[in-house]
Formats: structure tokens, sequence, C-alpha cells
């Protein structure tokens, strides 16, 4: 029995063995590793990185926890560029545990953006953001296909006030924001078919520009609308998450997870190219 | 740390103990995974017995019988007619004898009948329609031909390399027609079709997998940090636990069953 | 033994019908006087009568033991304050609030605009009728588009439906239509317990609101709250708050009276009745064929001879044969199947005097296993060698499951796997267990995430289609071959009209698309 | 009569439901959920006769000293327990109490779904190994299995340069040309499949499952 042939015929455990240690590692050993981002992913970024200090950005925070490892560093990564960049943004949920996640997710940006940080080589100094001036939040209501189609003709006709009960004409920040015509543009993280909804009504009938940050499983589903236009960008996944935080140079939990599910696919690949070399090999080796 | 209740730490290390019991599955049967397999096939049966009778026989039978009286043999009840769901169930229960035992052949025939006719209109519609439907692509939504370049899908060339790959797909099915000719040639690339298709949700479905493993990790960190409280050592005892504390469940084994062939020999 | 156990398990069954009969929900025992139970359901909005605006306030009546009076309450903001605007009886379920135009400047300079205000013209040529291929309790509402929709001053941002129940009296909002939508289908429940509850074959009234965003000078939206107070205490219980738009709008004629009932054929499904017909049609033609003696070729299947020389390995290593159901219930189809398949399978083993081991996932599946086990041995002229314990539960837990069947496949090494029938995410556990097993294996599942799996990790697999195939190929009887005849014919129809189709659209002829598409 | 009258229940019965699928009126509706009521009985009474099975099972093992029969005294255990608390200690049958009982709840969380859950994440081993073994460039077929896994799983690896982007690209129209493809005649020839099997237990050809008399 020859080198190549115990190439072919490992014991599967020795499989096991490496992929739960390399698993392990990268999981214990927090190294930074580095992704390589997809067009898809660059258009998000670069469109919000060429917005206008003041202009308005729309977040729809359409997921729950079950979602929250995939969907939560999008929405952290962008919201934090955002208001780094002194965008206004206004939240909103079609998901009814939706609002959780848009509290936690403010508390903790608000406490990163006090800091002084530098993102790409650019320094920014640290603030203080405030309900009502530097973001609004509308709240949930159900029927996402009705209450993305009323945001189109005026954000009051389901959201009278806001998530905090305050009347929406008494925020400065939309005193004179009626609809998606004063949005630059809506950012839609969802999982399930809330997406395919803000494709329908929000862009196809208010040609409001759309990006998507979706579920890995979704993934498949959505890349046509790319193709066709409906939508200008597209995260899928912790993939998608990861690569939003590399370009953004905010290294958060997404990639803390695609180091290991890098490492762990290698492994596997290596393994799959090593029994390929021995098959071959040895076939020559028989042929001779 | 966080004073933990006794009982939650316990409950907590049964489970890291359990999950360590299965993972020892990767290296060989062992009576370590033997336990954990017969533990949990017991346990989850009397659960599911449980809540078949709390949230299925409740409602849907005594609550129906709730308002009877036995000695009309419920007849009176509001969902009377609930009874003949309950005789048919008894009549399962003919099994246990032998004589009777056909008897159990009359509601388990009804119960084919209902599942066979409730699948006829709706696998048809739901499944053989809609995807006749969805096959016949709105030809006026290409954007062009050759779209934006190859990886374009929903390119004119694209819908067609879809169209065409399903035909000859379902052209690989054909039973009762001998696969020559034109015929092979076409199956045969419905094979590749399928083949390829394979490749893809293969690769795709490998990540989900991976993280499965990794929220195992992430459980066994916790129990790990409910011991040791600051994270560095967490993770410490964790990288042990994992590696050692598997190699330690081999070896353990290794040595008992070495010692008993020796008892078998001598 | 058998019998006894029977005999207790009926007795059993009957006493828990005993102790369950009879007794009912006692609802506790009077204690301290309870508040009366809230008002439910608030719904108010705007009526014009005669020259002055008037909020229509409505309730849904609670149980009303204790309760004296409604006291209804409106406020400008959700949280409050709160004044009282009227007190009704019990009983009573409306209240007509009328609108006085405020004085209080603040709120006018609160107000989003206080310029001029003009209400749209109003949709007209309200249609209302029953909607179609449903069960009833639905009405199909559609209207004309308001002058002022797209068009003219193009201040209509929303339609709302309204609807009264009996005699065109009180009106209620039932649902909101957009700008640019003629048609609104008033979908209702046909439980009497649920609010939006419909019955059938009752008299309804329709009319259609356009309204507007701008809002009546020195008038918001307006909070109500209904507070439902107790007879002899000073206890009450507050309702949920509930909002008026104060938008400006003008209302369509009244339309109706129109009732709702139930179809006793569905048009819709027209294509699915004329597939599953024909299909029918077919099969019955070859099975007839078929006994006539009509010799049917079938194609060659890799996976399907692989079964009898799995068994003949099975027989000379003297090792058992190991057959999964799959995580089916007996009602899905791919189990059925799977019976057959064992059907067939059973029989050659009962020949060969080779062991077979059926662990079931599901109680009916276990039955229906044993049965068809037991007549193949019979058929097979071995009933002796049956015994109850071929075929066996172990439970209904996913996982716990799979576990038991890894444990099966490493103590008994069974020479051969069989899974047939529906499988899910332990597809690729089992199948990589039986390779350390050493057992060759053999797959069939319809389940398409997992055919990659079993494609990749065993021996031989039934993609999709194969597994219901496979029966007819090991029985090799006429009748059913014949239906697997009729299966081709059926799938080239299938093939003939999605090509047709696809031609169709290149035409831009709809029509034929359109008839396969089954909506409801 | 044996036979003759299970089948005469299955030809009605499956009639029954396919044309009750065409009639959307309300009386329909209800016929239809009253005979899925059935089923659903029907199946929670089969509930005893698996249990039975399984406890004969093991108690047989116990009794006869079968190999690893101290296992099973495990099973059985588990089992009356769960049963034992299930029911608040044989205390309240009939309210459902018992399915928050602290003992039951604590054993299924601490028992059930960490193995459960491990058994699930094997697979993350078991998909590395099953490629290990099964991804050869063999035949034709093989290789084009292997080339688009392989496509696949490259598409966010950052340490091949060019290939990179192309493996991204490459794996979205993969999943959304060919996958879907081949997805949809399966899927379609499934169903064909089923309506086939369907009407071969309706017209009573197959009736493997009644027995013999």
């Amino acid at each position: 029995m020859n080198i190549f042939d115990r190439m072919m015929t490992l014991d599967r455990r020795w499989v096991f063995l490496f992929l739960a240690l390399v698993c392990v590692i990268t999981y214990v050993w927090e190294f930074k590793i580095d992704i390589s981002t997809s067009k898809e992913v660059e258009n998000i970024y670069n469109f919000i990185e060429n917005l206008e200090e003041g202009d308005y950005i729309f977040l729809s925070v359409d997921y729950d926890p079950n979602a929250l490892a995939e969907l939560h560093p999008m929405t952290y990564a962008i919201a934090e560029q955002a208001f780094r960049k002194k965008l206004k943004i206004v939240f909103m949920t079609n998901s009814n545990l939706g609002p959780g996640m848009v509290n936690q997710a403010l508390r903790d940006i608000e406490d990163s953006l006090k800091l002084d940080r530098e993102y790409n080589g650019v320094y920014y100094e640290g603030r203080d953001i405030v309900n009502g001036i530097d973001y609004a939040f509308l709240g949930y209501k159900p029927y996402p296909a009705l209450v993305i189609q009323s945001l189109g003709l005026d954000f009051r006709v389901n959201f009278p006030t806001d998530y905090y009960n305050v009347p929406l004409d008494s925020l400065p920040i939309l005193k004179d924001v009626k609809n998606f015509d004063q949005i630059e543009c809506v950012i839609n993280m969802a999982a399930g078919n809330v997406a395919e909804m803000w494709i329908t009504y929000g862009q196809g009938r208010y040609h409001v520009p759309l990006a998507l940050g979706i579920t890995g499983v979704m993934g498949a589903d959505f890349y046509p609308y790319l193709g066709s236009g409906q939508i200008f960008g597209l995260m899928a996944g912790l993939l998608g998450a990861a690569q939003y935080e590399k370009l953004a140079d905010n290294y958060g939990r997404a990639r803390d997870g695609m180091r290991i599910q890098l490492f762990a696919h290698i492994v596997i690949i290596l393994f799959i190219l090593m029994a390929n070399v021995g098959f071959f090999l040895s076939k020559r080796q028989a042929r001779k | 740390m966080e004073l933990m209740q006794v009982d939650t730490f316990l409950w907590t290390t049964l489970g890291a103990f359990l999950t360590l019991c299965t993972f020892s599955f990767l290296y060989k049967d062992n009576p370590f995974y033997k336990f954990a397999e017969h533990a949990v096939v017991g346990v989850s049966a009397g659960y599911f017995a449980i809540i078949l009778w709390h949230t299925g026989l409740q409602p849907k039978l005594f609550n129906q019988l709730r308002d009877g009286d036995w000695f009309f043999l419920w007849l009176n009840a509001s969902g009377a007619h609930y009874i003949i769901p309950a005789i048919l169930g008894i009549m399962m229960w003919t099994r246990f004898s032998q004589k009777l035992s056909w008897v159990s052949r009359w509601p388990i025939a009804m119960y084919m009948g209902i599942a066979a006719g409730l699948a006829v209109p709706q696998e048809m519609k739901a499944r053989v329609i809609e995807q006749m439907y969805s096959a016949m692509y709105n030809t006026l939504g290409w954007g062009s031909f050759f779209g934006t370049g190859f990886y374009d899908s929903t390119s004119g060339l694209s819908q067609i390399i879809i169209f065409i790959g399903t035909l000859s797909a379902l052209f690989y099915f054909f039973f009762s027609k001998e696969h020559t000719g034109f015929f092979k040639g076409v199956s045969r690339f419905g094979l590749w079709i399928l083949m390829i298709g394979f490749g893809a949700s293969f690769g795709y479905t490998v990540m989900g997998r991976i993280s499965l493993f990794v929220q195992r990790i992430q459980f066994l960190g916790d129990w790990t940090r409910v011991v040791w409280d600051d994270r560095a050592g967490a993770l410490y005892m964790l990288f042990w636990v994992l590696t050692f504390g598997i190699f330690a469940v081999m070896a353990i084994y290794e040595i008992v069953s070495f010692a008993r062939r020796k008892q078998a020999t001598s | 033994m058998k019998n006894k156990v029977f005999l207790i398990l009926c007795a059993l069954l009957v006493g828990a019908f005993m102790s369950v009969s009879g007794q009912d929900e006692g609802t506790g025992p009077p204690g301290s006087p309870s508040p009366p139970a809230p008002a439910s359901d608030v719904t108010a909005h705007v009526e014009i009568e005669g020259n002055q605006r008037v909020a229509l306030v409505h309730w849904r009546l609670p149980d009303e033991n204790g309760v004296s009076e409604y006291v209804i309450m409106r406020a400008l903001t959700p949280e409050g304050p709160f004044e009282e605007r009227g007190r009704v009886t019990a009983g009573v379920d409306r209240f007509r609030d009328i609108l006085e135009m405020p004085t209080d400047s603040a709120i006018v300079a609160d107000t989003m605009n206080t310029v001029d205000v003009v209400a749209p013209a109003p949709p007209t040529g309200v249609v209302v009728a029953d909607r179609g291929n449903d069960h009833g309790h639905a009405i199909n509402v559609s209207w004309d588009l308001s002058a002022d929709d797209g068009t003219g001053m193009d201040n209509v941002i929303i339609y709302g439906i309204y609807r009264a129940r009996g005699e065109p009296d009180i009106f209620l909002l039932q649902g909101e239509a957009f700008k640019g939508d003629s048609t609104y289908a008033d979908i209702g429940s046909k439980e009497e317990h649920l609010k939006n509850y419909m019955p059938d074959h009752v008299d309804y009234y329709y009319k259609v609101r356009a309204k507007t965003n701008q809002y009546q000078p020195g008038q918001r939206d307006y909070f109500y709250k209904v507070r439902a107070v107790a007879a002899d205490t000073t206890l009450f219980s507050d309702s949920e708050t509930s909002i008026m738009d104060g938008t400006v709008f003008s209302d369509s004629e009244i339309a109706g009276p129109v009732q709702s009932y139930g179809q006793w054929f569905n048009t819709d499904r027209l294509s699915v009745l004329f597939l599953v017909a024909g299909f029918l049609i077919v099969t019955i033609f070859f099975i007839q064929k078929a006994k006539g003696g009509a010799d049917l070729f079938v194609r060659r299947l890799a996976g399907i001879e692989a079964v009898d020389e799995a068994i003949g390995r099975a027989t000379e290593m003297g090792k058992p044969i190991l057959y999964v159901l799959g995580l089916g219930t007996a009602a899905d189809i791919a189990t059925i199947a799977s019976y057959t398949i064992l059907g067939r399978v059973a029989k050659k083993i009962a020949e060969y005097q080779t062991g077979l081991i059926v662990p079931c996932y599901d109680p009916i599946v276990m039955t229906v296993a044993q049965e068809t086990v037991k007549t193949a041995y019979m058929d097979a002229g071995r009933p002796d060698a049956y015994h109850q314990d071929i075929v066996y539960f172990v439970t209904n837990q996913q996982f716990a499951y799979v576990a038991a069947v890894n444990g099966v496949m490493m103590r008994e090494r069974p020479a051969t796997n069989l899974y047939m029938g529906k499988f899910y995410a332990e597809s690729l556990i089992l199948a990589e267990t039986g390779v350390v097993a050493g057992s060759i294996q053999i797959s069939g599942t319809d389940e398409i995430s997992q055919i990659p799996f079993f494609v990749v990790a065993c021996d031989y697999t039934l993609i999709g289609e194969e597994l219901y195939a496979a029966s007819a190929y090991l029985g090799r009887e006429p009748l059913l071959l014949g239906s697997l005849k009729a299966q081709d014919y059926a799938k080239a129809g299938v093939i003939i009209l999605t090509v047709a189709g696809f031609l169709a659209m290149i035409f831009g002829w709809e029509g034929f698309r359109d008839f396969f598409h089954v909506t409801n | 009569m044996k036979r003759q009258i299970p089948l005469m229940f299955v030809f009605v019965l499956g009639f029954l439901m396919i044309i009750q699928f065409f009639i959307p009126h309300e009386k329909s509706e209800d016929l239809a959920s009253f005979l899925l009521d059935w089923i659903v009985i029907i199946g929670i009474f089969a509930l005893a006769l698996g249990l039975w099975s399984l406890v004969r099972v093991s108690w047989d093992k116990v009794k006869h000293r079968k190999p690893n029969w101290q296992y099973s005294v495990i099973t059985l255990v588990g089992l009356f327990i769960m049963i034992f608390f299930g029911f608040d200690y044989f205390r309240n049958f009939f309210s459902a109490e018992g399915l928050d009982n602290y003992m039951y709840v604590s054993f299924y969380t601490s028992i059930v779904i960490p193995v459960q859950a491990t058994m699930f994440s094997l697979l993350a081993f078991f998909i590395a190994s099953a490629a290990y073994r099964a991804f050869r460039a063999r035949t034709v077929l093989a290789t084009l299995l292997l080339l688009s896994a392989l496509i696949i799983m490259l598409r966010f690896n950052p340490y091949l340069g060019p290939i990179g982007p192309f493996c991204e690209r490459t794996s979205v129209w993969l999943l959304n040309v060919p996958n879907l493809a081949a997805k949809r005649a399966i899927i379609i020839g499934v169903g064909l499949g089923m309506v086939a099997t369907a009407f071969k237990v309706i017209l009573g050809i197959e009736r493997a499952y009644l027995g013999k008399d």
C-alpha cells in the first residue's frame, strides 16, 4: 500500500479530528481574517459612503431573535457607518419581535458612537446621538404589505406617532419628511417573505432605491432581483454581513463567525483535493 | 462568577456530559454513546406520549365529549360524532389480540383512503401545475438575451438553459423507453444537469452544518463559563474539554475493552 | 396475555371518559368583587350628519354582568389626558360624539397643516358582489377611482371600505385600499366568536371613503377609549385606546344590499381537475390493457437490480438487512410507496431466509409495516419465520430515532441498508454510519434537499420519482407496470403542455399560461 | 369480507377527499376537517401500540439478558419517569399541568435537547467525510458533482485572488440556473409519481398493507 493509496483511503476519523481541532482553535483563538468582498455588498457600502451629511436612510429591521446571528451584524455595521457620517436614520420593523432588536441595536450603537474611532483611515469624533434628531423609530405595525405601501404614501397613515408615542409631526427629524420621496434609500434586513413585499410594493410601486440583507438560506432566491435591477445591493447571511464589516472596516461578530466557517471549508476542500491527487497519481502508477 | 442555582448547574452539566457522550460516537460505538442513546430514546418517547395526550387527545376528543354522560355512551355530547374516530382508534387496539387483529385493518384502510385522496389533487396542484406555470417563463421579462454576462441568471440565455435543463431532466425519468439514440443524448444531458444541481446544493449546505457544530462548541463554552467566569479561562477549559476530554473517553474505553479481552482469554 | 392488554387499555380509556364527562371548568368561587370585563374592539371614525361632524364610536359588548354604564372618553394623545365625552347605559354598543371646532390655539399650531382643506372628489360607481370560488363569508368591493386620484388635485392617499350589517345605519371600517387601487376583498371569518365574524345570507351595505392626508383645521387624530363601570362599586375597566383619524374625506354612494354565500365548485381549480381526470383515465386505460395481457417494456434501473444482489449478499454473509421507512407518517405518499417496496423485499428475504430489521418512527407506520411484512412472509410460504419484533417502534423524535438506528447499525452490522421514504437532515448521518458499518446502501427519497446527500454517500440512489416506480419494478405485476406506463404518458403530456406554454409566451398569449395559474 | 370492506373504505374515502378539493363550500370544508381529525385521533390511539412495542422489545432484552440489556433498563426507566412526571406525579391526567412540571421540563431540556442537537451537529463531520470519500473525478458525472460543489465551497475564500470573485458569481449562477432546473424536474416527476401511487392505493391495486386473510 503506497502513499497515494493511503491518501485516498485515509481513516475518516482523521478527517473528523482535523475538522474538530480547526473549528475549536479558530473559535478560541480570535485572530482577524480577510474576506473577499462581492459586488452586490460593495454597492450598498459605496451608496451610503457617497451620501451627504444630513441625508435620510430608512432601515427596516424585519427579523426576530431566530435570525439575530446573521442579520444583527448587518444592522450594526450599517447604522454605525451612517451615524458616523452624520446621516439621519429612520428605523421601522415589520416583525412583532422587531422592536426588541431595534432597541438593543440602538443601545449598543449609542455606546460605541461615544468613542473616537477611525474607519478606513478616516477619523471620527465620538458624539451622542439623540432620538428625534439623529434617528427616529416608527415601531411595529402588522400586515407588512399594507404598512409598506402606506409608507410610500405618508409615514403618518400607519404611524401617526412613533414607537415612543410621540406624534411624528413633533419630531424634528421628521418635520418635513412625508414619505419615501425624502428618503435616499431603504435597506431591509429581512428573515422571511417581507423582503419580497419590499421589492414588490416599496421598490416596484414607489421606486425607492432598495437594498436587502437576508439570511443565508434565502440567498439563492434573491440574486435574480439584482440582475433585474430591482435591488441595488444584497447581503446574504453571515457571509454578506462579514463582507460589509470588512468594507466598513468595522470588525464584528460576523467576521468572528466567518473565521471558523472559512477554515472549516478550507480543511474539507484540502481533504477533497488530497483524495483526488492520490486518485490520479495511483491511476498513473497503475498504468505504468 | 454570577451565582448559579445548584440544580441549574447540575442539569447543565448533565447536558454537557451527554453532548460529549454523543460526540464520542465519531470515534466508535462505545458505552458512553450507548448510554446517551438509550436514555434519549426512552425519555423522548415518554415526552412525546405525554405531549400527544395533553395536546392531541384532550382537545380533539375529550373536550368534544366533555359535556356528555357515560351512561348515554356520550351520545348526548355536543361533539357526539367524535365517537366514530374514538371507536376506530379502539379498533387499532385489536392488534393486541391474535384472532381479532384483522379488525384493525378498517381504521388503517380509512386512514390510507383519506391520505391518498387528500394527496391526489394537492400534489397535482402544488408540485406539477405550479412548476409547469413557473416553467412557462415570461419571455417578455428578458432584460436581454445575454444579460450582463454568463452569470446573469435572469438573462434569456439562462432562462432557456433552465427550460431545456428541466425538460431533459424529465426525459431522464422516462421508464418505459430504452435510452438510445437521440433519447440517450437528451437524458444524458438531463443527468448532467441533475448532478450539477446536486453538487451545488451539497456545497451550499456545508456552511449551515458547520455552524451547527459551532453552536455545540458555544454550548460547551457556556458550560465551562459556569465554572470559570473569566472568558480566557473558560476558553482554555473548553479547549481542554473538547480535545482531551474526548480522547480521555476513548482511552478509558480502550483500556476497559482491553481488560475485558484479557479476562476472556485467561 | 395480549387480550389482557387490550381489555386493560379499553378499561383505562372508558375510565378516562367517565372521569372527564360531567366535570366542567367551574368559574372560581365568588370572592372579592372583581372589575367588569372591558369593552373590546373599539373603533371610531368621522361621519358627517347634516352640517356637523360626528365621531361614531363603536365597541364590542363584553360579558356584561355587573356593568351598569359605559363612559366614552377622548384625548389628543394615546396616553391622555382623557376627558369624558358622554355616558351610555349597559347594552348599548355605539356613541355619537359631536366634534366641535376646538379653539385651543396650541392644538391648531400642532396640526400638520392648517392650509385651506379641500376634500377629494368621492369615488363613484361602487359595485359589491359575493366573492367567488370560496366558502362564503366574503364580499368583493370595487369602485371607480376618485377624480382626484392621480388626476385633478391628486390629494387622495387612501380609500377606506366601510360596511353596515342589516340596515345601512352604522358603517364600520373594514379595511383600506391604497391610492390607485379600485378593488377590495372584504374577507370575514366563519367563526362566530371571532371579531371579524361575517355570517352568510345577511344583507350588507358598503360605502367607500376617499381620504386625504390633510386634517380638518384644529382637528388631529383623536384617541377614544370606553370605560365599563360596575353597578354598585367604584370598580371599572378601560378598553384599549383606539385612534380616530381626523383627515378630510368624502364618501361614495351607499351600495347594497349584498349577501355572501359559498360556491359548490371552484372554477379556479379547473386545470387541476383536468389533469387529475386525464391522469386517472390514462391509468385505468393502461391497467385494462395490462389485464388484457399486453407485455409492457420498462428499462432497467440500476438501483432496483441492486436490491436482489444485496439480499443475496446478506444471505451469503449470514447478516440481517436493515430497512428504514424514513420519518414520514403513514399519510405521506412516499411512505406508502415504501411499504410496497418493503413488501417485495420482505418476500425475497423470507425466501432466502435472511434476517430483517425495521425500526419505525411512527406508530401507524409500524402497524402497517407489520401487516406488510407478515403478508410477505405468508406469500413466501414461511409464516413460521415471522415474529412481531422484526418491525418495532423506537421513538418519535427525529434525532433520538437516528441515534437508535445508528446504534443498530454499529451493533447488528447489517449487510445491507435500505432507506426508502421521507428523509430530512438525518439522511447523511444514517448513510455515513452505514458506510462505517460496511453495509451496501440503497436509498430512495422524494425529499429534494436530501437527494444530494444520498447520491454522495450511498451505493445506489433512487432519485425522486424512481422511488415511486420501484414497487412496479420489484413486483413485475402487470397492473403495476400498467400504472407505470400511465405515469410516463402523463409525463409526456406535461412536457408537451409546458413547451406549448413556453411558445405561447414567446408569442405573447398570456391566456394559456394563466389557465395553469391556480391562485387559491 | 376481511379485505373487501376495507378496500371499499379506501375507495370511497379516497374519492370523497378528491372531490372535496374542488368544492369550496363550508359543508365540504367541515367534512374535510372532521376526516383529518380522524387521522390525528387514530394516530394517537396507535401510539399505545408503539409504546407497547418499545416496552416489549426492551423488556425482552432485559429478561433474556441479551447483549447490552443493561441499557434497555435505562430506556424503560426514562420512559416511565417521563410519563410519571408528565401526569404531574399521576395526580391530574386531564389538565395540562404536567406539561410544565419541573422535572418533566428539565429532563427534556437537559437530555433530549442536548443529544438531539449534538446528533444534528455530527452532520458537520459526516458532510466532510462524505465529501472526502465520494468526491473523486472518476466519471464525467462524478466530476460535474465535484466541480460544482467545489466552486460553491470556494465562493468566499479570500486567498484565491481573481478566482474568488469568479467562484462568487458562478456559484450564484449554479444555484439559480442548473440547480433550479434540476429541482423543477424532480418536483414535477415526484408529483406525478405521488398521484400515480395514490391512485394505485385508491383503486386497490396496492393492497399489501391490508395483509392476508
